[in-house]
């Protein structure tokens, strides 16, 4: 019972590590590449759920002054701040990888890692 | 068999993980050490200080705004990066017509 | 006045950055020599900087006007103003050079794209020396990943993409460990800043060192991926063999010592070398480093691209400089500084040389050096010297490097690893030589026409032999750089 | 996509999207939003438009010119804003020490450099997410 109490308290926590490592294990075994561009994008947010967690306070209110507030309970702001900054970041690198593999499947005409391999293989001796 | 064998190493290194969250700090209320001094100024003298009601907007663009131009950055560089790769096409012919 | 100095070098090379594709409107030359300018104002103002904090004390430098608790907080130590210092010179050697080198792939369309990429690099790499803010630096970071990849796939051929693809991936999870860490740290301190970070730390970990050793774990993992320490470096050799020869230079000088740097800035000023070695943790780096010095030397003798060979080889020297950190002291640290600077000299020199022998030959083969030393002496000269740094044959500044870690390795009575030092020296030897006997000793009835020197630009001629002198000039006296070296580990 | 629904609606929707984007950047520093918000909102109804009536007609809308400037004008706001200060004389971005106007608390006149911040981020943004968008499906058409 204790056991279950506390997977409920840290509920977030768990899910950020869980997500981290997923991702981490799409990208290590998938050969695509988009599935391994997606796994990144889980990883991150993985981390971005992590980090969110911490600022959560029970029962807070946004961290937004209004009129007639007395003594209101807030939740972290920092956290939020520095998330805003993780999620523009995660997304220029995300397009960036898509180009990429647009160009891959242009020049290579494929975007499955091992076939990749191979096809490099073939044209190692460029000169 | 290998599949297997690197999920059994996920599945544990997630053990690891989860018996570490388990031993944390993850209270969520305000006696966690993340809510410090600092997160108790930023949301007292906010108003004060920057002159916004939104805390949150007050620490990305006035305590922290040094991180937001990084980032405004990091989109400026992902934007040239993207132009870098993807700047004309690839075949002969039509390089010529593409030529800025 | 002279406080501000350092956020008006970092603004500078960002608005210069961002005026590029204006100004090339106008003239694509007037954009080169105005870098150029730009560049050296930048290292004039580091030179400044050196100077007065080395003499007067640290400048603190808060943004906003806020307290360090509050807002973002840069220190200029003499840590950082000697290795901007290192970082501004290397860079603005490798700009002038590729004022110069037209070929390898860019396409005269790309230029100003490569140096708005360039001049953002720098900004990330000067902001994240000064910065003593953790989520500063991971911004930071990630442009120096972004910038650093682009200017990988901004060479129209068909290799740099996949290249660019493995080494953006890594390097995304590297980051993403890093802000795990940061999560980590920031969850039982609320603190962002280093030196803040570090009293909690010292405070916090006898009752909360779950936490700390993760951080410990996932942020030197993340770092180990994008400085290539040994087990981690599968990426570095495609990616630094496909790019341009300037962009070569410039990663495996400056940009992978960065991440080292970081990591260095991680052990001693946040965690402590006490905690960090508690942990076991140095014992991993060493026995990394020592498998990385020995490993990356087998490697690069196998290669039959010359730059893939260079690759391998900055592996084996990122080892030399890992092993200098792990032994965590002030010797150990002295010489891993040492070889840093060292490295980054004679790596650009190797890989702007090597650009040359491409420029004329159009070819990468390590076979083709035949009777080349009579058709571009200086270029070879220069490569010799820059061997031979790498070998570690006296008058070098490489012997030095070395000697200073041999010093380190033995009063930390590590013996096994002067073994290892002479055996990859050897190793290095046996690559480098074959080389140096092809361009210089053996004639090649194929290429019996002399190749004037006029044929290559002068902006590509200076740069190296400036390379080539420095490397003799700290080989010959050492103390110039080691007086320096020896102010900042004091001040640490 | 020639479907005259899709079309109708899509040019009933965007005014009022656009609008609301500009609310939020407007508004960030008083209510929840901001730049971030704000900008991809605005980003999103020039790729709904892009979407709808294809990549040529966009062009128009949004010329690649523009696109530049509009790219650097961001940065270039954000930094001249903090060089005011250097100026003045404070550290870099300062805000009300370095003589912004607080402005009432609560109003959207307020808060010094904040909205002028803002509204720097969300024209990046915006800029960035419809370049982005362009620069893709550009390639997959070719």
């Amino acid at each position: 019972m204790n056991i279950l109490e506390r997977i409920v308290e840290n509920i977030n926590y768990l899910g950020g590590a869980a997500l981290f490592l997923i991702g981490l294990h799409t990208v290590v075994t998938h050969t695509n590449l988009i599935k391994k561009i997606i796994g990144i994008n889980i990883m991150g947010t993985g981390v971005f759920l992590f980090f969110i967690a911490i600022g959560n306070i029970e029962g807070g209110t946004p961290p937004i002054w209004l009129e007639g507030m007395e003594n209101p309970i807030f939740v972290n702001p920092v956290p939020s701040a520095l998330i805003l900054t993780g999620i523009v970041v995660s997304v220029s690198v995300t397009v960036y990888l898509l180009s990429l593999v647009i160009r891959i499947f242009q020049t290579y005409g494929t975007i499955d890692q091992k076939e990749l391999a191979e096809i490099m293989e073939q044209e190692v001796p460029h000169d | 068999m290998k599949k297997i064998l690197i999920r059994i190493v996920f599945i544990i290194l997630f053990f690891i993980l989860a018996g570490g969250i388990f031993t944390m700090p993850t209270s969520p209320d305000i006696s966690a050490p993340s809510y410090n001094d600092t997160v108790r100024h930023y949301i007292d003298n906010a108003v004060e200080e920057t002159g916004a009601t939104n805390v949150v907007a007050a620490v990305v663009a006035d305590y922290r705004a040094f991180d937001t131009l990084g980032e405004t950055v990091v989109l400026f560089t992902a934007i040239v990066a993207v132009g870098s790769v993807l700047r004309v096409p690839l075949k002969k012919d039509e390089v010529e017509i593409h030529h800025e | 006045m002279i406080s501000q100095l350092p956020i008006i070098n970092l603004v500078a090379l960002l608005l210069m950055a961002i005026m590029v594709p204006f100004i090339k409107k106008i003239s694509f030359r007037a954009t080169l020599w105005l870098g150029g300018i730009l560049l050296i104002g930048v290292l004039v103002s580091s030179v400044f900087i050196f100077i007065h904090v080395a003499n007067v004390g640290d400048i603190i430098y808060h943004f906003g006007d806020y307290e360090s608790f509050l807002g973002i907080e840069f220190k200029v130590d003499p840590f950082a103003s000697l290795f901007t210092l290192f970082v501004g010179t290397l860079a603005f050697i490798i700009y002038v050079y590729s004022s110069g080198d037209k070929t390898e792939g860019i396409e005269s369309p790309e230029f100003s794209r490569y140096y708005v990429l360039y001049f953002l690099m720098l900004f990330a790499m000067f902001g994240i020396l000064y910065s003593n803010d953790l989520f500063n630096t991971y911004v930071f970071i990630e442009i120096i990943s972004l910038t650093s990849c682009a200017i990988i796939s901004i060479k129209r051929k068909k290799e740099p993409y996949p290249a660019a693809f493995r080494y953006v991936l890594l390097n995304e999870i590297g980051s993403l460990s890093f802000l795990f860490g940061i999560a980590m740290l920031y969850m039982i301190s609320g603190h962002l800043n280093i030196d803040l970070l570090a009293n909690t730390i010292q405070s916090g970990w006898t009752t909360l060192p779950i936490n700390i050793i993760f951080a410990i774990v996932f942020m030197t993992v993340g770092l180990s991926l994008k400085a290539a320490i040994f087990p981690f470096h599968i990426w570095l050799p495609d990616a630094h063999a496909s790019a341009p020869s300037t962009s070569s230079a410039i990663l495996s000088a400056v940009v992978v010592k960065i991440y080292i740097l970081v990591l260095i800035k991680l052990i001693l000023k946040v965690f402590g070398v006490e905690l960090f070695a508690s942990l076991g943790m140095d014992t991993v780096l060493l026995i990394f480093g020592g498998a990385g010095m020995i490993m990356g030397s087998i490697f690069a003798m196998t290669q039959k691209d010359l730059k893939r060979m260079l690759g391998y080889s900055s592996v084996s020297q990122i080892g030399y400089i890992v092993v200098g950190l792990a032994l965590m002291s002030d010797l150990g640290l002295r010489s891993a500084f040492f070889h840093i600077i060292s490295h980054g000299l004679t790596k650009a020199a190797l890989f702007l040389s090597v650009g040359i022998v491409i420029y004329l030959k159009k070819s990468r083969s390590v076979k083709g050096f035949e009777g080349l030393g009579f058709q571009i002496p200086i270029a070879m000269t220069v490569f010799g010297i820059a061997a031979f740094s790498m070998i570690g044959i006296p008058l070098t500044s490489g012997f030095i490097a070395k000697w200073n870690l041999g010093i380190a390795v033995e009063s930390a009575s590590q013996y096994i690893f002067l073994g290892v030092i002479v055996i990859s020296s050897l190793l290095n030897a046996m690559y480098y030589l074959p080389i140096l006997f092809a361009a210089f000793l053996k004639d090649n009835p194929e290429h019996q026409e002399k190749v004037s020197i006029e044929k290559i630009p002068a902006a590509m001629l200076l740069p190296i032999v400036v390379l080539g002198l420095s490397i003799l000039l700290i080989g010959i006296y050492p103390n110039l750089l080691m007086q320096l070296i020896d102010l900042v580990i004091a001040r640490l | 996509m020639n479907d005259t629904i899709v079309k109708s609606i899509t040019r009933l929707v965007i005014p009022f999207v656009q609008v609301y984007g500009i609310f939020i950047i407007l508004n960030g520093h008083v209510s929840p939003g901001g730049g971030f918000s704000g900008g991809a909102l605005l980003g999103t109804s020039l790729i709904l438009y892009t979407l709808v009536f294809g990549a040529i007609k966009a062009k128009h809308k949004f010329s690649h010119k523009a696109s530049e400037i509009a790219e650097s004008g961001g940065i270039l706001i954000f930094v001249t804003v903090g060089l005011i200060a250097i100026f003045v004389g404070m550290p870099f971005l300062t805000n009300l020490a370095a003589g912004f106007p607080a402005g009432s608390a609560g109003a959207i006149l307020s808060a010094g450099m904040i909205p002028i911040i803002m509204i720097g981020i969300g024209i990046k943004v915006a800029s960035t997410m419809i370049t982005l968008f362009h620069k893709l499906i550009e390639e997959v058409i070719q």
